[in-house]
């Protein structure tokens, strides 16, 4: 294929119904109804989960039972939950350092991931990989890693052995705005583009690379997706605020790209409410940005608009938290209770058989 | 000036620089508006403004590579990095451009450039961001490596990296910002390339570095307890290295021990072992001993880092061993 | 400024009268009659004397005299000559590898340049440096560099110095399309843009990084310059073959630089009528689309065409090159009868006092 | 099979995994189309098609890290980079990612990869392109090195590179791609790890590697002429390091060199100096000698490059000085 009829292509996208540019209006929670009420709950769940998770982990990290960096994902929930509700248990996951999120999304052992948190013998990576670590092969959960922009190759390999065994699978590598400012940002993209790589490039963008703002560090302006076209990878931007919108919206990237056997980019428009990480004071942004965006809390918004169209009730989202709150607690006590690992296990896991 | 922490001696070097130099400007990640991952560079960017306190983006090849240009364009930049480990990213323009550029121009180029960061492990960060790189730049024929373990050798040290005509790795030990010491308030320099004597003694010389040399001075009272009288060299700087204040204090104590907190294998101290085996073997009443950390990626659980790490017991079990004390 | 106004400025350039994309009639050797006659001669007789040079580097290579790898520069020289002649001694330059061209260009002593390449004491760099690594600071000349996209960031880091310095002045930086796979590349862009450096980026797309197509390795197409856009930075394309285009898009670009405070990009479309090194067999080319571009050969074209339009004669053309003939021969003699550097230079120009 | 060149060498092991493996390919810069920067790989585009002879974009970070990831994936990736010293640009994916990912996920991921490049210096590349970083890689806990001298060893240690579930960096002596020597014609792997010895004697152990061994072999007359009788040990391996095979030959004949043509310092060989110290200093009855190239950056210049690089007059002269003989 040249790359003129691969434009082409590309260009096609815009027309046939599935946006390169996804209007917002296209995937947004008023479409409530494409999903079942046992759908919607789960969503809810999975956020919840994620932001009783973190709030724990702010805990113990400030009592001491975490430690080393701690980056949370609290205000990006819906993100990692929408995306990662619409792929495939044969899809591969790969992310950075701020991986709570999508570990728990992908449904990653709750106690085993605080574990690992804790350092402990029954973390996911055996307490060597810690918060910017988590690990689960098992569930094509391949880390994530705290180099910045580091996962990018990575992705695009797991993609590479995808293709090459024609799994009818796709590989979701998840990064920030701050990522695509390594070099290897662009040469993945251009990789992927060139080899046609089954690859979901997820961008979050939380407008913050720690503690610059894209507006001092990037030319280009505050979108990430029309840049794509240089790599001629379609793309589509999303509210990274409305779980159904992320959700949607990746159902159709995957689709895309078992189809067309080609990358797709999705940038999602969304907000840390903390700091970078725990120690951040915060001092290079109002504190009205982040109120602003609270507005669009997903753990306040979503669940309300549940209730008001009726599909579910005050009782029984309550009822959720509860039980969450529930496994929270557990996991706290699973990690505080399990063992640490043996001084021996450090020689283990450096080399295969 | 009382005690000050590391911390105060590096922005008190910085300060002087940027007031008495115009050519002299920081860059780095994160280094102006919030204030520096390790605060060394807060208030500047208020002080100096942004044209000379100048935020990167994450991009650490390419204002790794502009610190080069600007320094063969007569500037004299200051730039940090997040960690050592990330230096790894940037490591083809750190090695093959500032370490070769003066060498392939036949001398028509200077590179007086200092890379500030922090290194280390003991903070549970993990594999990949607790390592040690200044070893492996130690190695590079035209770039300059130094590493303070006090306020006094920070202040020093930065004050001559800053005014040096070449590539100055600057290692910062991450565990030892917050650590004080004594610094006097005339202004002096430490000329890099020479090791301190830090402790006076008979019967053994310990040398060692940045949060080795820290970890040694703990060792001094349990050494003492035990009978033996060592003498502690101070690195300060991994190249040049000072050969000549080793083999000195070799010449009166007859033993050698060598102590870094980076990995074992592969570290400056294997070097300063083979060498001083060859340059002066025959002073020696007993094998070098080497002790660093375990040659292993870092683990994030703090046992087991405090494992891999090197601590006083090791450098005392490791002297007991092998000079059967 | 924020980046809104940013783009807007790029816009206007568009409707300016300069052009963000220069239409090749803008600026081509049909409006020879912007030049004095010895501008013409002059021209010529660059080209000539670096069409001549490869070929003695060749000779010289085959026979032992020059090792290492030899990257010729024959069929670009109207790039190289083209635009350095628009530049001024205040401004840097930097380039690649493939350095001989630009070296020349810029006015770098014949005779130590060739002597370089032969790796004799009297060489530009000492003969430390060979035919990759031409130095002439004393002519803000700043390297032949040998790893590809290595010296983007340094020349940016030159134009920072001049911006640091309010120099009026700009770097002009050399790279080839094969580069812009690196992720430095990338990097470096928006460093410049965000930056605002005064800085010329100036690919020579010769369509080949060594063996690969740039159809083959590169997603986006044939031309490099509209991805500029994506880093805010106005940016042309011109015909590489054209000396007068070149030089005139180079001297618009250089005003733009110094006028508007912010980088320019500026996208020659040239072709080299040899292989990648002297060693390359050219297995992944066809003749054919080599011969096609040797119709374009400026030193067979331009000074046709300054006869044809009777700027010129035939025997001033000849004469030019009898005269460049005796420099090249000289430079040859010169490098051979040098003497080799002293065993204990090696030891010399490692660190600075 | 009679004498083959270490290029036909590594193109056998290469063809027979490729027919034999699916899951293994080929990726890097120029190795289909063009055939290899060093013909290794010419003509297998055509034979195993584009799927699985994969030329790559000029960027080393993601074609590595590629390869780090189709690992991960299941297959067994075998990169080619131009030049060992390309890898600087791959260097974070190489050391951060291939090095700590086993560890990282507490052994949950597997990296069989082999990443092959040429290496050292000889050919007047200059300093960018005459490094030799397989002595750094060699230094990361869960990366395999070897670096063959020989024909043999090609094909032995590439054939077992390939079937190993680790990263291996597989340094190739760019001077030696054409040197030749005999090949078996029945199947054998040579196994990571092992070093060999090359040569038999008694009077004095000298271990080196890739073109060091080379080298040595000239040396081998010479220092017969004079009456010493040397037993050479080939490394082969760099990580892991085969201190028994090195120990065992000092036992018998107590002295030990260390000949790398890499740089002096900061080589392998300082390491295996300072450890041989420690394990087996008391086999010996004289210092242990490394010789190595110069510690400058490589030079165009052929004579000075010539200078600059270990040569088998260097050893001789080292010996002589170093055993008073
Ligand atoms: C190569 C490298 N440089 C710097 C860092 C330090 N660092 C860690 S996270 C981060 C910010 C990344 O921001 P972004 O990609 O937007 O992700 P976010 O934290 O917003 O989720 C930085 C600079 C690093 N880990 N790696
Ligand atoms: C980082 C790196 N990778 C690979 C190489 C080997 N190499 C040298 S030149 C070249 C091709 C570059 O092509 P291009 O940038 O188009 O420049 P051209 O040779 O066409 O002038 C390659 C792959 C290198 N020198 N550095
Ligand atoms: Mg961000
Ligand atoms: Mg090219």
């Amino acid at each position: 294929m040249t790359s003129k009829e691969k434009i082409v292509k590309n260009k096609s996208l815009q027309t046939n119904g599935s946006g390169k540019i996804a209007k917002k209006s296209n995937f947004s929670s008023s479409n409530l109804s494409s999903l079942k009420k046992n759908e919607h709950l789960n969503l809810f769940r999975k956020m919840y989960l994620i932001r009783q998770f973190e709030n724990a982990c702010g805990q113990n990290y400030a009592n001491g039972n975490i430690r080393g960096f701690l980056h949370l994902y609290s205000g990006q929930e819906a993100t990692g939950v929408g995306a990662i509700s619409s792929l495939k248990d044969s899809d591969y996951i790969v992310t950075h350092y701020r991986d709570h999120g999508h570990a728990l999304a992908r449904g990653l052992d709750v106690n085993r991931s605080m574990a690992e948190l804790f350092g402990k013998k029954t973390g996911l990576s055996k307490g060597k990989g810690g918060s910017m670590h988590l690990f689960d092969a098992s569930k094509k959960f391949m880390g994530g890693h705290a180099i910045v922009g580091g996962q990018l190759p990575l992705a695009a390999g797991l993609a590479l052995s995808q293709q090459y065994e024609n799994k009818n699978a796709i590989t979701t590598c998840f990064f920030g705005d701050g990522s695509t400012n390594q070099g290897i940002y662009h040469e993945t993209l251009n990789l992927a583009s060139v080899w046609n790589l089954p690859i979901l490039f997820f961008l979050e963008n939380n407008k913050y690379g720690m503690g610059s703002s894209i507006e001092r560090v990037r030319a280009g302006g505050l979108d990430f997706f029309p840049a794509m076209d240089t790599y001629e990878i379609p793309s589509m931007e999303v509210d990274g605020m409305d779980v159904i919108a992320v959700k949607e919206a990746t159902k159709i990237a995957r689709e895309k790209i078992i189809q067309n056997k080609k990358p797709f980019f999705i940038e999602s428009k969304t907000f840390r409410f903390v700091g970078h990480s725990y120690a951040d004071g915060q001092k290079y942004r109002h504190q009205d940005e982040v109120k602003q965006w609270e507005q669009k809390d997903p753990i306040l918004v979503y669940p309300k608009k549940l209730i008001d169209m009726k599909i579910s009730t005050n009782d029984e989202i309550n009822k959720i938290k509860i039980e969450i709150d529930e496994i929270i607690s557990d996991a706290v006590r699973f990690a505080n209770e399990s063992e640490e690992p043996n001084l021996d296990e450090i020689y283990d896991d450096i080399l295969a058989e | 000036m009382p005690e000050i922490t590391i911390r105060e001696a590096l922005k008190t070097a910085l300060n002087e620089a940027m007031e008495n130099d115009e050519k002299v400007f920081i860059m780095g990640e994160d280094i102006g508006e919030y204030g520096g991952a390790y605060a060394v560079t807060d208030g500047f960017l208020k002080k100096f403004g942004s044209q000379r306190i100048k935020d990167t983006p994450i991009s650490e090849q390419a204002f790794v590579g502009a610190g080069i240009g600007a320094a063969a364009g007569g500037l004299r930049p200051v730039i940090e990095l997040m960690s050592i480990s990330f230096s790894l990213v940037a490591f083809d323009q750190i090695v093959n451009m500032a370490g070769n550029l003066r060498y392939m121009s036949g001398g028509q180029i200077s590179v007086p450039m200092v890379i500030r960061a922090p290194t280390g492990a003991g903070v549970q960060l993990a594999a990949t961001h607790s390592q040690s790189f200044e070893t492996w730049l130690a190695e590079v024929p035209g770039i300059k490596v130094v590493c303070p373990s006090n306020s006094y050798d920070a202040l020093g040290l930065m004050r001559s990296a800053i005014k040096d005509n070449n590539p100055v790795i600057f290692a910062e030990p991450a565990l030892l910002y917050g650590s004080k010491s004594n610094v006097p308030d005339e202004y002096f320099e430490v000329t890099l390339g020479e090791a301190n004597v830090s402790h006076k003694g008979e019967d053994i010389t310990i040398v060692s570095y940045g949060y080795g040399s820290k970890v040694l001075t703990d060792s001094v009272n349990k050494l003492n307890e035990i009978g033996i009288s060592p003498e502690l060299i101070d690195l300060r700087s991994l190249n040049p290295i000072d050969y000549e204040k080793i083999i000195l204090s070799i010449q009166k104590t007859n033993r050698l021990v060598l102590v870094d907190t980076a990995r074992k294998t592969g570290g400056i101290m294997s070097e300063i072992s083979a060498n001083i085996n060859e340059k002066a073997g025959e002073w020696l009443d007993g094998p070098i001993v080497r002790v660093g950390s375990k040659d292993v990626p870092w683990p994030y659980n703090k046992t087991l880092e405090q494992e891999v790490l090197t601590d006083s017991d090791n450098i005392l079990d490791s002297i007991k061993e092998n000079y059967g004390i």
